[in-house]
């Protein structure tokens, strides 16, 4: 039991974490792979054309997915934020550091994808309703943190500092979910929930999940691919690193 | 006071105000914090007058009509309550379409009829193929129609 | 522990009124930003009384803005902060009582002085008066948000634009309600649910916001 | 009652100490030396629970004051390289102000007795920012002429002060050890301080202390 526990603790810590981080992460790009050609497969050549939107729908394969990680990965950055500051787990802070560009990244390619596809179904690019505006909100929330945390030299202090900040964003999340519930928004309701079956035909809803998968894999990869950049710079001058960037330049 | 004492009284406080928020919340959810009025809405007054608003609900079926000048068009709004005409000159988005949703920006006339200057096409979140539609049939399709409006409207009611 | 809070009131406001320069200043440039407005757009009642609301609420959040820099700075470089974060008491008491002075010597005047220039923007009695009921609600939810930025960036370089970067997002809500009351208003619609939610918005800002801001004043004293 | 156990300090990237421990008794006072960027302030600000230790424990009256948080703030009293007073505020103000955020009373009478003690009399209605260094040292240290807390954490207390300042200063201090209090401070001047037994602990840069 004990042992356990303490096993499970030694990944904690950024030298132990460092090369698992490193066998785990070519996994995950090839998972993100497979399930990315799957999911494009599904969605473009399989999935048939909506009653209503035409072609047109299919941006639904890379927006939906997209803002599902957009807020995903805000509470999972949040998550390990707060574990950080409770805690003072290394690790956490630098995950959450790590995590941030990828949220962004999501969070804009949702509002594009969005605009992208409002202005054909819509006819409107953007209209100011409660879904997109807390969305954008999340985009500067990020955005925001991303500052702050490079604003900051001593890399604990911007860890502790980023988490305050990403702890009192989490207000925002709930409000983008239940915006299209709380308000007439001009945004659709959510279409896959937990408590009611989806309204989508089954092909449609396979090739969106896959997406959304191959989205997850290419996060936790981009991720791990980052947080070990971080930890070589941020302990650049522990006896691991050194050992561990002697190694390769031994080796080459 | 005692440390213990000082944090027992913070966190009874802090649950005060934790109400007190929630009940201004809930009382402003009460009234007309809206994207969009539905035509019930209009007809009670509870739109704002002489000014731009924007109005939602189901485009009625076999409604939408060219007028003379060949530009504008006319279609009624409804919420299965009650209806509304709609004038508008521009290009409607794919989605517009007899028995879906739509949301029309503009200002209401002295004739009771609404010029839109935008209309936006509202999506409902339902994605099937087109032979799935057709294979429901006709009847079903106009059950489902007027099911999916009778709950825009429930909801639109609520708020 | 009210005891406390008021006792930071006070020395807050004594000091803010050694140095009236520094609202006086905030003031003007209230006054200026809103009166800059109808020379850009052009003197038509029926454009300014629409974009009143919108221009007197961004106008008031700027100016708050203004002065959140300096809320935790000064007390920081001269080493009361530090006292302030070993006094016996929770810090983010202190941190309360600091926020209901910024507010009394921020938010207050500019909602006193809403009305004024309110005119000048054609609006009606009725817009004026939920004008600065708006104001009077919204503003120590800005006092609040802005003292979690004012914490987060204290002796960071470049602190002022970040500041910005962080606090004017988490405004939004404010802005939103604020202007949508007075726009409500002018419209016919009732302001009610906007008053209301704004109020929800400034209790949870003002009551909530100083924890966090005083665990980021803890972070930047390590 | 004051307890340091393996102290740890790491600034940046830089070990400024390690291993640092000491144990202080009521009426005991702590001299903490070492050359500049030894760690002194550094030290001084893990005791007053500003700072977290790396590694180590910091322990009043038997108990962690991580766990103690406001009990020990209670008792504490600390006095950094900033004099903490207010340049708009007069020396009297600014006396009775700080003594007020510690939850105290402080008549006016006391106070300005306490400003007199420290030759600053004449000087009580005068805004802050007219002072000398030395002059605006003396009002952040008037505070300590009442206080009754029984930790003192003094950083650099006697820097800026002329030489019957000092002996004021270092004779609050005296009084203050023989009242059973407890005393750390550093400094790079040696004063003799009247009652008490007297510790002393040199930071040494190699991490030997």
């Amino acid at each position: 039991m004990s042992n356990k526990l303490i096993n499970w603790f030694r990944f904690a810590s950024p030298q132990a974490f460092y090369p698992l981080a490193g066998r785990m992460i070519p996994w995950f790009w090839a998972l993100a792979a497979v399930f990315g050609i799957a999911g494009l497969y599904v969605g473009f050549l399989v999935a048939p054309t909506d009653a209503q939107q035409g072609e047109g729908y299919r941006i639904i394969f890379l927006h939906v997915p997209a803002s599902w990680m957009s807020m995903f990965i805000y509470l999972v950055m949040a998550f390990w934020a707060g574990l950080g500051l409770a805690f003072n787990f290394r690790l956490s802070g630098m995950m959450a550091t790590a995590l941030a560009p990828t949220g962004a990244l999501f969070t804009f390619l949702s509002l594009w994808t969005g605009a992208l596809w409002g202005k054909p179904m819509w006819g409107t690019w953007w209209v100011w309703d409660a879904r997109l505006t807390s969305e954008l909100i999340l985009l500067f929330l990020y955005v925001g943190f991303i500052a702050l945390q490079s604003a900051i030299d001593d890399p604990r202090r911007a860890d502790k500092a980023g988490a305050i900040l990403a702890l009192v964003g989490v207000v925002n999340i709930p409000i983008i979910y239940f915006s299209v519930k709380w308000w007439n928004t001009l945004h659709q309701g959510s279409s896959v929930s937990l408590t009611k079956s989806p309204s989508m035909a089954m092909t449609m809803l396979l090739g969106m999940l896959l997406c959304a998968l191959a989205c997850w894999m290419y996060a936790i990869a981009v991720a791990l691919m980052r947080v070990r950049t971080i930890m070589l710079e941020r302990e650049r001058h522990t006896e691991w690193v050194r050992e561990e960037l002697g190694m390769k330049a031994k080796e080459q | 006071m005692k440390t213990r004492h000082k944090r027992i009284a913070l966190i009874i406080g802090g649950l005060a105000v934790l109400g007190l928020v929630v009940a201004l919340v809930l009382n402003a959810f009460q009234s007309n914090l809206v994207f969009f009025f539905s035509p019930t809405q209009v007809a009670a007054g509870e739109a704002p007058k002489g000014k731009s608003f924007r109005i939602g609900g189901l485009v009625k079926e076999g409604t939408i009509k060219r007028e003379a000048d060949g530009v504008t068009l006319r279609f009624v709004m409804t919420d299965t309550e009650q209806d509304m005409i709609v004038a508008y000159k521009g290009i409607l988005p794919d989605l517009f379409k007899e028995g879906k949703g739509a949301v029309a920006q503009g200002k209401l006339g002295e004739d009771g009829v609404f010029v839109a200057t935008e209309v936006l096409a509202k999506h409902d979140e339902n994605y099937m193929p087109p032979e799935a539609t057709k294979a429901l049939g006709d009847a079903q399709q106009r059950a489902a129609a007027n099911k999916a409006a009778v709950e825009a409207t429930s909801k639109t009611v609520k708020q | 522990m009210l005891k406390l809070v008021r006792a930071i009131i006070s020395r807050d406001l004594r000091l803010a009124m050694r140095r009236r320069a520094d609202i006086v200043s905030a003031l003007f440039f209230f006054i200026i930003v809103v009166s800059l407005f109808p020379l850009g757009v052009g003197p038509e009642p029926e454009l300014l009384r629409k974009l009143a609301p919108g221009v007197l609420w961004v106008a008031a959040l700027l100016a708050t803005m203004l002065s959140l820099p300096r809320l935790f700075a000064d007390d920081h470089r001269d080493g009361t902060l530090e006292q302030l974060a070993l006094a016996p008491q929770p810090l983010g008491l202190i941190v309360l009582g600091k926020v209901l002075a910024h507010w009394l010597v921020s938010g207050l005047p500019l909602a006193l002085l809403a009305p004024v220039l309110g005119l000048q923007f054609d609006l009606s009695t009725d817009a004026l008066w939920v004008l600065t009921c708006s104001l009077l609600i919204g503003t120590p939810a800005l006092s609040g948000i802005g003292a979690i930025g004012a914490a987060l960036t204290l002796g960071v370089r470049g602190g002022g634009v970040l500041l910005s970067l962080l606090v004017l997002p988490l405004y939004i809500p404010v802005l939103i309600f604020g202007a949508g009351a007075v726009d409500a208003t002018v419209t016919g619609l009732g302001a009610q649910a906007h008053l209301s939610l704004l109020g929800a918005l400034t209790l949870a800002g003002v009551f909530f916001a100083p924890w966090p801001t005083a665990a980021a004043l803890r972070i930047a004293l390590e | 009652m004051l307890e340091v156990s393996n102290l740890e300090c790491v600034r940046g990237e830089r070990r400024l100490f390690a291993g640092v421990g000491f144990r202080l008794d009521a009426g005991e006072m702590l001299y903490l030396q070492g050359a500049n960027g030894s760690g002194k302030t550094s030290l001084l600000r893990m005791l007053c629970s500003l700072s977290p230790a790396q590694e180590g424990e910091i322990r009043w009256r038997g108990e962690s004051i991580g766990k103690l948080g406001e009990d020990y703030r209670r008792e504490l009293c600390h006095l950094g390289h900033h004099n903490a007073i207010k340049e708009e505020l007069t020396p009297l103000e600014n006396l009775r102000t700080s003594a007020r955020l510690a939850d105290e009373a402080l008549d006016e009478g006391t106070a300005l007795d306490a400003l007199e003690q420290l030759g600053l009399a004449g000087r009580e209605d005068l805004p802050c920012r007219y002072l000398s260094q030395g002059q605006k040292r003396r009002v952040a240290l008037a505070r300590l002429v009442n206080e009754r807390r029984a930790l003192w954490v003094l950083d650099e207390p006697y820097v800026a002060l002329d030489s019957s300042a000092i002996e004021r200063v270092a004779g609050l201090i005296g009084a203050h050890l023989q009242r059973g209090g407890l005393a750390v401070l550093t400094t790079h001047q040696a004063v003799a301080v009247a009652a008490g037994k007297v510790r002393e602990l040199v930071l040494a840069p190699d991490g030997q202390a």
